[in-house]
């Protein structure tokens, strides 16, 4: 609650974005905030801004056995995002 | 608390001891998960296990609440492991209890299927020489879909 | 030994461990059984458990080695109780392992499923006024008939 | 095989007859002796020989549910019986 009234006092809306197992070794970074805007609204948006940082960025992430989750849960692509969301993008999981 | 995620090494003979202590239901049953000591090319040596701690808390509870109103569970308990693991050291323990062994069973099966398709831990095996990670089994995805299949079942 | 028949309490917090310390295979599960404290009309004060000890001992032997050998086990455990028991004291504890759950689950419920109705041991019920044999269950029996119909198959 | 060789210096074949559950509780006894003869070989004849000796004898052993074992394995009824065979009678089993 307190993060969401900071964000918006600020003027700007951000989601923390995690990354993990071989998406966190290929992007080179386990944890970056990036901040919301008209155009960047969807997971699938974040996706392709992301991949504006490089190469090894946009491969990653158009994996196509890419997962994304949203405050830990897993979403589609079209997900709308909100302030102080949390975005992970991971490869298909092998616990157990 | 129905369900650990944690970095410390676990205990399974003294998790199912705490277990049937507390829930001596007519039909218990246990699996407890073992890092190998081998893989399909070579000696594994240790098992680099990351997690995503807070979702895999959430998706283990959702699991363990969803298998024990399904199979009408009297309790059940979900332990995981994360951080470096070394051969023959204990990554999962899960226990289930039941009016009757049927509904344990299945219980238990269906929880260790879905966590391992659904909870989000990856195994980075380690052989010395090199890293390689564990690549996801299209058998545990089968496995994991017998499940959705009888949830269709009228 | 693999099997062991005995009057004497059972402690499957004990035994699980032992299990666990001794075959950390990949997968390792259990079954344990503990007396009900309730029947289809009454509570449940103590269970009077008959056994045919020299029969108990040859039956679970060969399950034991049969399911080792069907489901390609590392290691298996079976220990039944018999004699007078209270509500919630273990009975019966059964332990697995195989370097693959399914395997590894197979295998513990195949034994559970074969001990039922193969193996010589015989409940009566004691509810304080009266005492009554447990009769066999139909669901034991399709239970049981579910492995045998697999051998069938090609 | 000793046990056989005394039975067969007595100049006789004898099996150990046991009784579990509700046969144990019809038929009043635990165990019992019984020589084998030419008319007693199998462990049909045994039932009816052990019938003789009263109603709740012949009840117990004509119940449609009876197994019968001989040495430790379960067995048709026309199994050859032999000097020393330790012959059961129960049941269905309940254990577990």
């Amino acid at each position: 609650m307190k993060k969401e009234v900071v964000g918006r006092v600020n003027g700007t809306m951000t989601v923390t974005v995690k990354f993990f197992s071989l998406i966190r070794e290929a992007v080179g970074e386990e944890q970056t905030t990036i901040t919301l805007s008209d155009e960047l609204r969807t997971v699938a948006q974040l996706k392709t801004h992301l991949g504006q940082r490089g190469e090894q960025w946009r491969e990653a992430l158009s994996h196509p056995n890419l997962i994304q989750a949203v405050n830990q849960r897993v979403v589609f692509e079209d997900q709308l995002l909100k302030n102080t969301d949390e975005v992970a993008f991971f490869p298909p999981m092998t616990g157990g | 608390m129905p369900v650990i995620v944690t970095a410390n090494a676990i205990d399974p003979g003294a998790l199912a001891t705490e277990f049937f202590r507390s829930h001596p239901d007519a039909a218990v049953a246990t699996f407890t998960g073992f890092v190998r000591d081998f893989n399909e090319t070579s000696r594994v040596q240790a098992l680099f296990l990351e997690c995503y701690v807070e979702m895999a808390g959430k998706v283990l509870t959702s699991l363990g609440e969803g298998a024990a109103s399904r199979f009408e569970l009297k309790a059940w308990h979900i332990v995981h492991r994360f951080g470096t693991l070394t051969a023959k050291e204990p990554i999962v323990f899960v226990a289930t209890s039941a009016d009757h062994r049927a509904e344990a069973f299945s219980a238990c099966e269906f929880i260790m299927d879905a966590l391992k398709t659904d909870a989000p831990f990856w195994k980075q095996e380690h052989d010395g020489a090199k890293a390689t990670w564990v690549s996801a089994k299209l058998a545990d995805e089968n496995r994991r879909n017998r499940w959705v299949e009888e949830d269709k079942t009228p």
